[in-house]
């Protein structure tokens, strides 16, 4: 047994740290701490800095431009960043599409698309959810139908998270309705420049505008832009589900909100003291960090597991439940700090002179709503407990 | 015994309810919060038409209502209705000008001539013991100075009436064209600060504290009231939208883990909805303060549970603005926010 | 709205608590607040005490030598003796078998039984619940076969309540096993001193003795003894579940020992203070109590639509649900304020020299181990809760 | 970073594991406990043997141990036996003579020749700073007055080392033959009162207050991995119960609102054990009181939720004496009231 990090691992934090504080600019950092939304030249600006070290895709291997990092080495880059608060790095390319085109895609395919997620030139986006089919994936509708050498797609995706900014998406689409749902559909790459293809924002309740609504009307795709092969997408989806994630537990974003949390709570008034002097108050802050030490150490087990290439298998689900349960009871105390002041709206527009609290405090409603979408996401918190349920009551 | 609504409050709640229904529905509704005064005051002016400010009062102030259940029971319905309008202002400013005998004011204000805000609490001042906000004479008459925050209402009123120190202890002044920062509230409804910069102002009373904690009592009552109205809309949503959405080849309420869930949001609205008249039916006493407070913790305390609860069941759904239900979450979600939250309410508990 | 009682009902109370200061002794009060096993003497004369006002049967008619009384007096009475931690009426004969003979019995059978209920000659348990048969009740097993003018029985049941003091039973046994499961069920009366029944004590986790299993073979039974109609004993099962039970929230009862866990936490110390002043631990007290207060209102509700003959639905399911949960928290946290303290046991045995808190103190884990009952039987809360979503979710 | 046992550890976890298997059955331990001295000499005595007492001891202390991990392995095992034997006792009374250097003493309490009881707390007096019992030189020894309450593991003990006021601060003593009120722990073990009457007793040090703090840490380590131990098991018996129990005709482990209970259950369970390993890895640092204060507290809060889930789970069955189960969740349930309650370690964390 031994919780500590190598000198290697330890030295690379510092280097990691040295890197944010050169480069990480101080107002893209304020945008994150204060909840404002980030531009997308904020967040194309920050890929292109992290890809000045090949440190942007961590999961790739050296010789595709990734930095070759052990999961010990992109949980370190992962948590410096967030209590940096940088950017978040948008997932879509260098996350889920890279590493599913390394695994099934074909030369040509790598040849073209993993420079051009790296150099910026494609942002790309995901078309899996579609109304009907959130939880239930597998009976998803959109239909590929082949003409030719070109497939035809029609239907409609949704929850397609910073669509609004994407020129690719990578779709789940049905091409066969023969046999098992799962087994009828296909992995394509979709233009979003092609003729047939509307975006429409949907706004949220807290009255951000980060996911959309894509309808697909006749567009046409070359039969070349298939991974892998016709009829086994599913494979594909499932491969990126439990595709190896460092950062589910998001203990990073979680060690970062608790500070603010605890600043908040030393300058924040209630009965005419500091909120961190009400017992009450300060009982929960304390029982939610305990409950994040724990997940924090949960989460390295795990991550000293995957070195060894032992499966990560439910734990990964409990991560996700646990993860997200922690964060969001972080942001409802953050919310709940402000009192009377949580209510002005929208928060990232108020004057100084509106404002009544710290201005890293003045997004907490608008973030504590947002991030509601943390036990739904990524399959739901029912679905993750589904998922072990499965694996605990096998017979 | 008995847990029936008078015939007058029936009818009330009735009307009420239909006007909601028929002429506030929820696009006009979400059409107004993002635009200053983010409320309507064509819409305000046909509810004070309606006798909403009047069953506010008692009988002997010029109202023809004002027990703890005349309140409930509007709040209940506009709650039901995720009504915007600054009704919880006027209902703490007349409850005050009434106790204070402002018989004229009184007399406007249920006659919809004049739609006031109440401006108690301030930048880390949230009771009264707190407030720093001062009032001195002047000539003939006051100016107050100080600022006041979060004020419910503030945008597009006629005036406030302000909690100010005197010599006396705490008063209660009217202040007639009051410099402002308006802002929208995030789940609809405007506030705003109260810069009070040697500002003019009519004395109500020189020595108000007991009216004024009583009128924020009434207003806690209110907005107890309110979230129940929210809660029971909120759970109806949810079990419909069980019932109808379907995943895995079935409905989604056919869950026993779902179910279960929703079980439970249904047993604490009772709850809810039984600490509310209990908490009314203390309003004018000695005991107000206590039950009040004990019903806005849990009405604190629930309210979050069923808020998120609602959205979680929802899935993402519960999550878009064009979905009403995660404006019914929001509203319920940050009532907990207004005059004291679950923990300041608790605090109050534990030191009665 | 209104929520007080009548004149009439306050002089009740008051009679009430008149009553029980002149009838209801210190000992055997202390008994109740201190968390002793009450013997079959001292139940036997509580009863005989409450008979000498014909306040024994609350539910019956006066004809029968009930008290006539309304929901709400049987409510008032029912606090007011578990404030004054008097003995609970032993359930099974008077609240029971009297209401379901009222209902179902032959004039023979009210003739025989119900006096004999009332002037304590019979003590009577139930027979419900087999080893493969609690929630669900239906797949019970234990046979009843004809044989002439007799019934023959042979099974088992079990979670037989102060069984080890009866000497009658009324039991649910199969008649039939053709149709649904439900149908071929009959209600019959027993007499424990028959031969061939056989009473096994179970001892509970927190080493009391209450429950008990009851093997019955070839035990001989004459057919006048079966209640209603043969196979229709579902019937009578199902209007005892549903029957009218007042005291299901146990109000009276969280009340009173609300009232013990704030005397202890003025008495009990942490830290070098009161417990009552540790704001955290003051807080939990603090929320129980204002949950109790709503769930005293939502049974004054109830009780107020039963006066006038609604139905309580699923009311009483909810009522169930949320008076266990209440209960059962209030002794969590008086097992809590005991500290270290909570562990000596036997408990109501240890001399006063080993006792180092209060007397009524001394039995709180015991009394908590014991009353993690409440939530599993009389129909589990997970019962409780699919009878309240049959009701939401029907289309 | 490294998550495995070291092979020694991994060697004496199994032969205790193997020794509670063959030797120390269920119904063996519940014969034992509803008589004094409520454990077995015997089996203590092997026990001894099997070197349980010399890994609680670092090798230049006279042990062949001592680190948090040494602790936490033995009284995982002990926890999933639910060995009744007063180790706790034992562990922490060995760590604090060794820290007082006598020598003599831990080495006979290593070979299983001297059992003896730690003796701190008081009735009212649940920290070091507000214990009474005072010592006194007389002669050439000492002599103790107070009372020390719910000792563990006093029946059938060979004394006690007792904290007590000097001069100096709060000094370490052996006392030989304690005047005690024994009694039965309702979960199982003896414990007592220790009536101190002028009791002679032998000095061990003076000025011992932070090496009674260290042991009383050790202590609460031990209690969080023996509880692990204990949850391990008891969630497994639950899912084997579901799994077999049939009710409406199926395995009850087929309802989902079950299923998503016991999930939430083997959650907890993963988080207990982290937090244990992370206040195992803090023993012997400076931070060592706030991470075992930490862990005591999520263990006291899990503990109880996993005991509760777990006999509801069962239904009635789990409520029984002759289910071994409902053994195992008193257990767990009184962990929490061992060395500081959640309550009290919370206050800990919030002031550290």
């Amino acid at each position: 047994m031994d919780l500590s990090f190598t000198p290697e691992e330890e030295a690379f934090r510092a280097e990691v740290k040295t890197f944010l504080a050169e480069n990480l600019s101080e107002e893209l950092a304020a945008k994150g701490r204060n909840g404002e939304e980030l531009t997308k030249a904020d967040m194309e600006g920050w890929h292109a800095t992290l890809q000045t070290r090949n440190w942007l895709a961590a999961t790739w291997p050296v010789e595709y431009g990734g930095p070759g990092w052990s999961a010990v080495e992109r949980h370190i880059f992962e948590e410096e960043c967030a209590m940096a608060f940088a950017p978040r790095i948008v997932a879509f390319g260098v996350s889920m599409l890279g590493p599913v085109l390394l695994k099934f895609g074909s030369d040509e395919q790598k040849a073209e698309f993993l420079p051009r997620i790296l150099d910026g030139t494609h942002w790309w986006c995901q078309g899996y959810s579609e109304p009907g089919a959130g939880s239930d994936l597998a009976s998803l509708k959109t239909r590929a139908d082949r003409d030719g050498d070109h497939y035809v797609i029609n239907g409609q995706k949704t929850w397609t998270t910073l669509g609004q900014h994407a020129d690719k998406v990578f779709c789940l689409v049905r091409t066969s309705s023969e046999g098992k749902p799962q087994e009828g559909i296909s992995f394509v790459l979709v233009d979003m420049n092609r003729p047939g293809i509307e975006v429409r924002p949907i706004k949220l309740l807290e009255g951000g505008h980060e996911v959309n609504e894509v309808f697909f009307t006749d567009v046409r795709v070359p039969v070349a832009n298939l991974v892998g092969e016709e009829n086994k997408g599913w494979t594909i989806a499932k491969y990126l589900l439990t595709h190896e994630r460092t950062n589910i537990a998001g203990v990073g974003f979680s060690l970062r909100d608790l500070d603010r949390l605890k600043r908040l709570s030393k300058q924040l008034h209630r009965m005419g003291k500091p909120l961190a002097e009400d017992p009450v108050f300060a009982a929960e802050i304390a029982e939610v960090e305990i409950d994040l030490e724990a997940m924090r150490v949960m989460n390295l087990a795990m991550l000293s597991a995957a070195k060894e290439g032992a499966a990560p298998g439910m734990q990964s689900s409990m991560l996700k439940i646990k993860g997200t349960v922690i964060r969001q009871r972080i942001h409802g105390l953050t919310k709940s700090a402000l009192g009377a002041a949580a209510a002005p709206f929208p928060a990232t527009e108020l004057s100084d002179n509106a404002r009544t609290v710290p201005e890293e405090a003045t997004a907490s409603a608008a973030t504590y709503f947002n991030n509601r979408k943390l036990s739904i996401f990524g399959g739901s918190n029912e679905i993750q407990r589904n998922i072990i349920a499965k694996d605990m009551f096998r017979s | 015994m008995d847990f029936k609504l008078t015939e007058d409050r029936q009818m009330l709640s009735d009307t009420l309810r239909r006007y909601l229904a028929d002429q506030y529905d929820f696009e006009t509704r979400n059409g107004l919060i993002e635009t200053a005064p983010y409320h309507s005051p064509a819409k305000w002016a046909e509810l004070s038409e309606l006798g909403l400010i009047g069953a506010f009062v008692p009988e002997d102030q010029g109202g023809f209502g004002g027990a703890g259940f005349d309140i409930t029971t509007v709040f209940e319905e506009l709650g039901r209705g995720l009504c915007p309008e600054p009704i919880l202002a006027t209902l703490m400013s007349v409850r005050a000008a009434a106790d204070c005998g402002a018989e004229e004011l009184v007399e406007d204000m249920i006659a919809g001539a004049k739609r006031l805000t109440f401006a108690v609490f301030e930048p880390d001042a949230d009771s009264l013991a707190l407030i720093r906000t001062s009032a001195d004479k002047s000539g003939d008459g006051w100016v107050l100075n100080g600022r006041k925050s979060v004020v419910y209402g503030l945008p597009g009123a006629d005036g406030a009436l302000v909690a100010a120190r005197t010599e006396a202890g705490v008063g209660l002044f009217l202040v007639d064209s009051p410099e402002t920062i308006d802002y929208a509230m995030i789940d609809g409804g405007g506030a705003g600060e109260l810069i009070l910069d040697s500002a003019a102002a009519t004395c109500i009373s020189e020595d108000a504290g007991d009216i004024i904690e009583a009128a924020l009592d009434a207003g806690r009552l209110a907005l107890c009231a309110e979230a129940v109205g929210v809660m029971e809309v909120l759970v109806d949503m949810t079990v419909d939208y069980l019932k109808q959405r379907k995943q895995f080849g079935r409905p989604i309420a056919s869950f026993q883990a779902l179910q279960h869930r929703a079980v439970d949001m249904a047993i604490e609205i009772e709850q809810c909805r039984a600490i509310t008249i209990l908490a009314a039916s203390k309003l004018g006493t000695d005991e107000a303060g206590k039950f009040v407070a004990m019903a806005k913790n849990l009405i604190g305390r629930t309210g979050l549970l069923i808020s998120e609860e609602s959205i979680q069941l929802h899935g993402g759904i519960g999550m878009t603005w064009e979905y009403p239900g995660s404006h019914y979450a929001k509203r319920l979600s940050m009532i907990d926010h207004q005059l004291g939250d679950r923990y300041a309410q608790l605090h109050r508990v534990m030191a009665a």
